[in-house]
């Protein structure tokens, strides 16, 4: 069984967001406005994140792309009282927004902070509802989200193969994110398989995970900077 | 006195159950026989219901599918000069769905038909034997019935395979 | 003779107030449901928006709702497990209060348990925890448990109640029909008598323990996660002990007002006042030594992302809230509890009063340092609660205050037949008992009786 | 007894059903499922909708890359990179991505408006086209009618090329000199003119990054501010782990720490303005330590050593010059660059070969002049860099694209284009330069040299970028005429009589002309994607019908109306010219630089409708052939070598009239042991300007562009303004980034707000406590402000344009805005 992980090159990755926006564009997460933005309310699966390090003129900023780590033993999961954040047998841990009743425990235990919640109803201008996602939900008011590595593409990744009759390709099913990665600093693939991009890379000795000592088991890699 | 409250209480309940129910019946356009379709002269589910062998959705026939045969009187039947109707006027006959998963769930049709070998009857039940459109599924559709049979096939039980 | 003029008496009394409603008791009715209502109008907006009409945010997910959540079931330990215990230990002075003080628990988990429902998102799929309940999830030991204690804090609240109500049956005009269903055909035969007695220890023994899961189960909704300052393995007893702490505190501004408002001066006695003052104080100690502890160890481990929270409370967003815990909970209530003269009923009413806003603010300070400082890099420290939420910690505690006020109106407060029980046997019980602890007497030695008057006396010798 | 139970269970039965009712129809709406938007995808199932990818052109910058659009049905709904592109391969940049927002923005204009009521008054009458086209024809009729075709001006912005060109071609035949391209004041040109004048090469030049091995920026936020983004960030990419054993290092010089500098090995912090100092610094190490390029130098380089004119006068070199004026220890003053940091650039740059200097970007707010960047540009010379694989190529030309045959202008138009322009330029002072769009709005008040009759503002919106609004503002009030094709109400369109909207790329055809990193021309055709969301049209097609209304002549000048038409004759062209090939197709570069250098013409299809299909399904065509070593091409300079002494720039300064040339040379950096004219000739550090009294303007302002929204037509993306400040948490707002010893000595605070006042003015910001930035310097992004254009734009943050200085560029008179001084005051409620 396949495990799906992704691997981010930092030192490839330019911090040029476009990650960020293409999500937003996949995944029909509902735009911010000012008020949102102002109180921390905006819904972001994946984000930049920057971590700055020393002082004046030593400055070191690290720029980190956050998708959820999507971990082998999500800290979310334990905690759900209706089932609501579950993981998959190849590893994708999800939402069914549809069951999840609001009480936000899941977003309080996840260590990285990448649950989102809906505190209002989801609203499009209108007219900007055209631009919708017919392969996702529109989430509802009062319930949680988060990334779920573009589930909605490997479900139809697996039922085109199934249907021709073939395995699913490497190249069948990736994320919008890593598909859009202009400095192609993203890599997305089954974690089990030796041979993968991705688990060669995240054999790398420049690889490292969020929080590594939390025991998470993220499967988001990231590589290090420098040589 | 509160032996007539309890039995107002109930009735009101009663009541708005039915009202409820009833407001879930659907009227279809045509008065659809599809045993004489499926069963008498044998014709295909996909020969209509066109997506249902190698489409994620069935899909319910377009016009322009029930013209192909029924664009000469075929029978005497009243039902089958509104087609024509429907046709000369260049709508789309207003079928009604009866069957309907939520929003939040990917189902295939080609995965379960082509892929899996499902038969029809097993989520839509005798509707290939009904001489008249339901004014309701004949089988509800439930999440509880999608795990039975998967586990019963051993297929994925993942949510993420069909929540989306 | 005397005895039966003194259940007269205390009966008159007692009943006193369900029998007559002064022109005060309407106007406190009023306003407290004028905020009720207030609070019920801001859930409506909640109900109808959505969480975003709070203060709430990301990542700061949890705010007031949470923490009235936990001060509630705090407060909530203040009746069954304070009663049941004393009961137990047979504590003779426990006979005045132990309803007054089951009520609270009643009462207030039942706002326990609304502070829940208003945090959740999606209030009309409640349902969802009962159809797909996981019991992983420490959420869901959280709703078994405070629904179990709820059911036996009602049950021991009513059993007690029963031969009272089969009083009031008898005595009173008013409701009459009510208190014939509530009083289930309580005659007062011995039989009756054996199997309630049974019955209420029983309670007494199995709520214990309930209780102590309730609140030991609160915690582990923090404790079992991974985050900074709530993964702490002494939260389950430093929970319960804050519970009972609020508890009591709780418990004695509820005695001194029943006190005040219907003149009970007679059955809430200063030494009642006095006994639970030192309760008080001793638990003052055991919550600031969990305190330190807890702090001490966050502080000497030095975690950084530990130490973002640490110093938070300490010095920095929350330090207003921190530090008026510390005074609330520490300063005051150490200042006056510890010193015989200042522990009047009015001091330990005002270090009660202190204690109930220090251990809210508390398990504010639980609550939301720990998720305004994330261990990614985050904007921090924003929360700030609005109209909503300010209007629903009111209304929580107005409707709690109604109720309670009501109960008074519908129910005894004080238990008639505890007080005539002790007034017919406890004294002659306690001074059976109290013998047994003695070294055997002289009399019996040699096979002497001792009448009940001499007894009597060497009772009064002991006490002296 | 009985009546009132049966009344009590109406009641009971009228409230239940009732509330069953209401809770059901939506009276908590929230709460109940997102039922319309389920709903409209749920409907969409009885018979889904066809679904396809469209190959298409992205517009929201002018990079150039090639996009693929998911429609389904009639609808849009993700936008993703086109494989096959050459420029983006595949990929797309945050802006690409949000590029639905800007076809389904709400508040885009919905259809021709006519004012009515006061000019500005925001009174609009909806009116159909027909109406529109009519109106706006009779009033150029008009204007031709008098003889005065000249007084129509037509100012446009970012564009893609078809437009241009209609707009070019439509102005000719109409008969008016006074096309003035002004995207915007600040962001015309960056390091074009200054190589210009060292290499005399107009096209401009690519960096080819991913074939380096040391980058040394100076103040180039080329991660953020691109000239093509994701060109750049493939570069980058393979630049930092494409190479083999080769890991690209990069070092950032700049004042603040930009996300480049954040992903870059080394960032230098050094004063803002003085970056071309810092160059000259390096380039004099590289001079003492003879690290240079000696075979480059000898070679290929003109002004390097000290020579003498034809009249026998000796001119310093360059060499000379930075021996003299440079020495280090000025150096480290002036920038305030350790020295140990400076030697370390220079021997970095002389160990790692291939290097490249990357200088400003196009898209800054300008710190630097063209003497820095040549000074910069110098660099590159240095180390022998120039037309080197790593290093600088100049861009290969583009086959001619023309898409008809010339014509011949009739009498009217003649006259009209004989006579000069409102922005003057090409002559006086201004010959050097192409558009001078910051004299508009003087020259226009004061009538020069004749009066403006109509202005059309085709993609140009100078009432927020120019220097100085008021006075533009001013100048437009009244004129007569003002036609905007603007499809947003942006604030200069606000002014306009008549709004003729365009359609957004996604709704129209265009063609781009582009170059790759690599320097092979690339041609990309956009199809429209869907039908127009509003009742909008192709600008470039309304320009053409307006002039098929009119003379014979104008009118002959467009045999069509149809943008497609004219992409299809373009491509004949372009496959006339028999280089290249569709994207896609293999062509093997090598073998094909063998042919035709023996004359032969690879054409990759003979025929044209194979040729035609290919390039629009694939979405364009590219010519994967570049010859590196074409020195006549690339060096267009009058010595035919690269010149540190510029022998263009002395012609012109020779050129002035004596007053003129005082003027000059005023404004030139005194040197201690130059002169002046060779000075003005020469790369040199230029500090620019900074105004202000230091005891009360305390704090050196350094402007920057915010990197996503840099190069947007249009801001109003809530996508976009969600992620702007990102590195110090804050958006939809305009921020200030102090120091924290700043801060601390002004005494204000993280989310404080602040006034930030210079001499030209004040607004409020945001203060962010930000470790990037030196001390005493404040950062303040620039794009934010719109005064109009929709929801999300209106009113967010400020216009940092407002209270910039500004200087006028030697030669091209362009206005570059600078940094200046400023203080914070505390903004009390």
């Amino acid at each position: 069984m396949a495990k799906w992980g992704m691997v981010i090159d930092l030192d490839k990755c330019s911090a040029c967001q476009a990650c960020v926006v293409a999500c937003q564009a996949e995944n029909n997460i509902p735009n911010s406005n000012p008020e949102s933005a102002a109180k921390g309310r905006n819904i972001h699966w994946l984000e930049m994140i920057p971590f700055i390090e020393e002082e004046y003129p030593n400055t070191q900023m690290k720029l980190v792309p956050r998708p959820c780590m999507h971990c082998e033993h999500p800290p979310c999961i334990k905690v759900c009282p209706v089932g609501a954040t579950q993981i998959s047998s190849e590893g994708i841990v999800g939402q069914i927004n549809a069951r999840c009743i609001g009480c936000r425990y899941c977003t309080a235990a996840c260590p990285y902070t990448v649950k989102s919640f809906n505190w209002f109803k989801p609203q499009w201008a209108k007219g900007m509802e055209r631009a919708l996602n017919p392969d996702v939900t529109v989430r509802y008011n009062g319930v949680v989200e988060k990334c779920t590595f573009c589930h909605h593409r490997l479900q139809k990744a697996k039922d085109k193969a199934r249907y021709e009759g073939r395995e699913l390709g490497p190249d069948d099913y990736i994320p919008a994110c890593v598909q859009t990665c202009p400095s192609e600093a993203m890599y997305f693939g089954d974690l089990d398989n030796p041979k993968s991009k991705v688990a060669i890379l995240a054999r790398s000795r420049r690889a490292f995970q969020l929080l590594e000592d939390l025991g998470t088991h993220p499967k988001v890699i990231y590589l290090n900077e420098g040589v | 006195m509160r032996q007539n409250l309890f039995k107002t209480i109930f009735f009101t309940l009663v009541c708005i159950f039915f009202i409820g129910e009833g407001a879930g019946a659907t009227e279809q356009p045509i008065q659809y026989n599809h045993y004489k379709h499926t069963q008498e002269l044998e014709l295909e589910c996909s020969m209509c219901h066109q997506g249902v062998k190698d489409k994620v959705r069935a899909t319910i026939p377009s016009v322009e599918v029930c013209i192909e045969c029924h664009s000469e009187p075929v029978t005497d039947s009243p039902e089958e000069e509104k087609i024509r109707e429907f046709y000369s006027k260049g709508e789309e006959i207003p079928w009604q769905r009866l069957f309907r998963v939520p929003e939040h769930v990917f189902f295939s049709h080609r995965r379960h038909v082509t892929v899996a070998g499902i038969e029809c009857e097993n989520c839509h039940g005798d509707m290939a034997k009904r001489t008249k459109p339901p004014s309701k599924a004949p089988m509800k559709i439930s999440m509880n019935k999608c795990l039975a049979c998967h586990r019963k096939l051993q297929a994925k039980t993942d949510c993420v395979s069909c929540h989306r | 003779m005397d005895l039966s003029k003194a259940f007269e008496h205390d009966e008159k009394i007692l009943l006193k107030p369900i029998q007559e409603a002064n022109r005060n008791f309407y106007i406190t009715v009023g306003l407290l449901s004028l905020i009720v209502g207030w609070g019920f109008y801001a859930y409506f907006q909640q109900f109808q928006n959505g969480l975003g009409v709070t203060g709430l945010n990301r990542p700061v997910y949890w705010g007031f709702y949470i923490t009235n959540f936990v001060f509630f079931i705090g407060i909530s330990h203040a009746g069954t497990l304070i009663s049941a215990i004393l009961r137990i230990a047979q504590a003779e002075w426990r006979r005045a209060i132990t309803r007054s003080a089951e009520v609270i628990t009643v009462m207030v988990i039942l706002f326990g348990v609304a502070s829940i429902l208003m945090d959740l998102g999606r209030p009309d799929r409640i349902i969802n925890i009962i159809k797909f309940g996981r019991f992983q999830s420490p959420l869901l030991w959280d709703v078994t448990s405070i629904t179990i204690y709820l059911t036996g804090s009602t049950v021991y609240l009513y059993l007690p109640l029963i031969p009272d109500i089969a009083i009031m049956r008898d005595k009173t005009k008013k409701r009459k029909w009510l208190y014939t269903v509530l009083a289930l055909g309580w005659e007062g035969t011995p039989k009756q008598w054996h199997r309630l007695e049974l019955a209420i220890s029983v309670m007494a023994i199995l709520v214990i323990p309930v209780a102590v899961s309730v609140h030991t189960v609160v915690s582990f909704v923090f404790a079992m996660t991974v985050q900074p300052m709530w993964h702490s393995a002494i939260f389950g007893p430093y929970f319960v002990v804050g519970a009972i702490y609020s508890g009591i505190a709780a418990l004695i501004v509820a005695m001194a007002l029943i006190r005040w408002v219907y003149k009970l001066d007679d059955y809430l006695k200063d030494i009642h006042f006095t006994n639970l003052g030192i309760l008080l104080f001793v638990f003052t100690l055991l919550w600031t030594y969990f305190t330190f502890a807890e702090y001490l160890t966050t502080f000497y481990g030095a975690e950084p992302t530990h130490m973002a929270v640490f110093w938070s409370k300490f010095n920095g967003e929350y330090k207003y809230e921190f530090w008026g815990m510390v005074v609330c909970c520490l300063v005051i209530p150490g200042i006056i509890l510890s010193n015989r003269k200042l522990r009047t009923i009015k001091g330990s009413v005002f270090a009660s009063l202190a204690i109930t806003v220090g251990m809210w603010l508390e398990r504010f300070i639980i609550v939301v340092p720990t998720l305004a400082n994330p261990r990614l890099p985050y904007e921090r420290g924003v929360y700030h609660p609005t109209w909503v939420e300010l209007s629903l910690l009111a209304g929580c505690f107005a409707f709690f205050i109604l109720l309670y006020v009501l109960f008074t109106k519908f129910f005894p407060i004080v238990s008639i037949w505890e007080i005539a029980e002790g007034r017919k046997h406890a004294v002659a019980e306690v001074a059976g008992r109290v013998k047994t602890y003695l070294p055997d007497t002289y009399g019996e030695m040699h096979g002497v009786v001792v009448s009940g008057q001499e007894e009597k006396t060497i009772l009064k010798d002991i006490q002296q | 007894m009985s009546n009132i139970r049966r009344r009590d269970f109406l009641k009971i039965l009228t409230g239940a059903s009732s509330f069953g009712l209401a809770y059901s129809y939506g009276l908590f709406p929230n709460i109940v499922e997102g039922k319309t938007l389920a709903k409209q995808m749920a409907d969409a199932s009885l018979r889904p909708p066809e679904e396809k990818w469209v190959s298409s052109l992205c517009q929201q910058c002018s990079g150039g890359c090639g996009i693929l659009v998911r429609v389904y049905g009639d609808r849009a709904v993700k936008i993703d990179g086109n494989p096959l592109h050459p420029i983006n391969r595949g990929k797309v940049c945050a802006r690409g991505q949000s590029g639905l927002q800007y076809l389904y923005d709400p508040d885009r204009i919905k259809g021709p408006m006519l004012r009515v009521g006061e000019r500005g008054s925001g009174n609009w009458k909806q009116i159909s086209w027909d109406e529109a086209l009519v109106s706006a024809g009779e009033k150029l009729k008009e204007l031709r009618k008098q003889g005065k075709p000249n007084s129509v001006v037509m100012l446009t912005g970012s564009q893609d090329k078809l437009a241009q060109d209609v707009s070019e071609r439509f102005m000719a035949a109409y008969g008016s000199p006074n096309l003035v391209h002004c995207g915007s004041d600040h962001a015309a040109t960056g390091m074009v003119p200054a190589i210009n004048m060292m290499q005399g090469w107009e096209a401009g030049v690519v960096y080819d990054i991913e074939a380096s091995s040391l980058i040394v920026s100076f103040n180039s936020a080329f991660l953020e501010t691109p000239w093509s983004p994701v060109q750049t960030f493939q570069a980058f990419g393979k630049f930092r782990r494409g190479q083999d054993d080769v890991r690209g290092k990069l070092i950032q010089i700049e004042p603040r720490l930009s996300v480049t500098g954040a992903k870059a090995d080394t960032w230098v912090p050094i004063r803002p303005g003085t970056e071309g100092v810092l160059a000259l610094g390096i380039a004099s190490m590289l001079v003492l330590e003879r690290n240079y390029d000696e075979d480059f130098m000898a070679n290929r380089t003109f002004g390097f050593e000290d020579w003498t004119d034809k009249k026998g006068v000796l001119h310093p070199g360059f060499k000379t010059m930075l021996i003299q004026e440079y020495p280090i220890s000025r150096v480290v003053r002036e920038t305030g660059v350790p020295r140990d940091t400076i030697i370390s650039i220079s021997r970095d740059l002389a160990r790692h070969q291939p290097a490249l200097v990357i200088g400003n970007d196009a898209d800054g707010v300008g710190n630097q002049g063209i003497y820095n960047r040549m000074a910069i540009h110098a660099l590159n010379a240095l180390i022998g860099s120039i037309q080197k694989t790593g290093g600088v190529l100049s861009r290969a030309r583009t086959p001619d694209l023309s898409f008809l045959a010339p014509f011949k202008p009739d009498a009217v138009a003649a006259a009209g284009l004989s006579r000069p322009r409102v922005d003057g330029a090409g002559k006086d002072v201004y010959s050097l330069a192409r558009n001078v769009p910051a004299r508009l709005a003087e020259r226009i008040q004061k009538k020069q040299p004749y009066p403006v009759e109509a202005l059309l503002l085709n993609g140009a919106n100078p009432l927020f970028n120019s220097h100085d609004p008021e006075q533009f503002l001013l100048a437009i009030k009244r004129l007569p005429t003002i036609i905007s094709f603007s499809s947003f109400m942006d604030e200069t369109t606000q002014y306009a009589d008549l709004i003729l909207p365009d359609s957004t790329y996604l709704e129209k055809w265009q063609l781009s002309s582009a170059h790759t990193l690599k320097g092979n021309p690339v041609v990309s055709i956009g199809q429209p994607v869907i039908d127009p969301v509003y009742d909008t049209r192709d600008s470039a097609e309304v320009l053409m019908s307006l002039a098929q209304t009119m003379d014979k002549s104008v009118a002959g000048a467009f045999p069509t109306a149809k943008s497609q038409d004219l992409i299809k004759s373009s491509m004949k062209t372009l496959h006339k010219a028999g280089k290249g090939t569709s994207f896609g197709a293999p062509l093997e570069e090598l073998w094909t630089k063998l042919l035709e250098r023996s004359g032969w013409k690879v054409r990759s299809h003979e025929q044209f409708e194979k040729f035609l299909m290919d390039v629009q399904g694939q979405g364009g065509w590219w010519d994967p052939v570049y010859y590196q070593w074409e020195w006549k091409r690339v060096l267009g300079t009058p010595s035919g070598k690269f010149e540190f002494y510029s022998l263009a720039a002395s012609k012109y300064i020779r050129s002035l009239k004596s007053m003129e040339k005082d003027v000059f040379l005023e404004k030139t950096t005194e040197m201690t042991h130059l002169d002046k004219t060779d000075t003005a000739c020469m790369p040199h550090g230029d500090p620019g300007v900074l105004k202000g009294n230091e005891s009360v303007y305390n704090l050196e302002l350094n402007p920057y562009s915010i990197p996503i929204l840099s190069g947007l037509s249009h801001t109003n993306q809530a996508w976009l303004q969600d992620i702007t400040g990102f590195h110090v948490y804050q958006n939809w707002h305009t921020w200030v980034e102090i120091n924290p010893e700043t801060a601390h000595k002004a005494g204000v605070h993280n989310g404080d707000k602040v006034w930030v006042e210079s001499l030209q003015g004040k607004i409020v910001a945001k203060v962010r406590i930000y470790d990037g930035v030196m001390p005493d310097v404040i950062n303040l992004p620039v794009g934010l402000g719109h005064k109009t254009g929709g929801r999300w734009t209106e009113g967010i943050g400020e216009n940092v344009l407002q209270i910039l200085q500004y200087k006028k560029e030697p030669f091209t008179g362009e206005i570059r805005f600078t940094r200046c001084r400023a203080r914070l005051i505390k903004a009390t409620a």
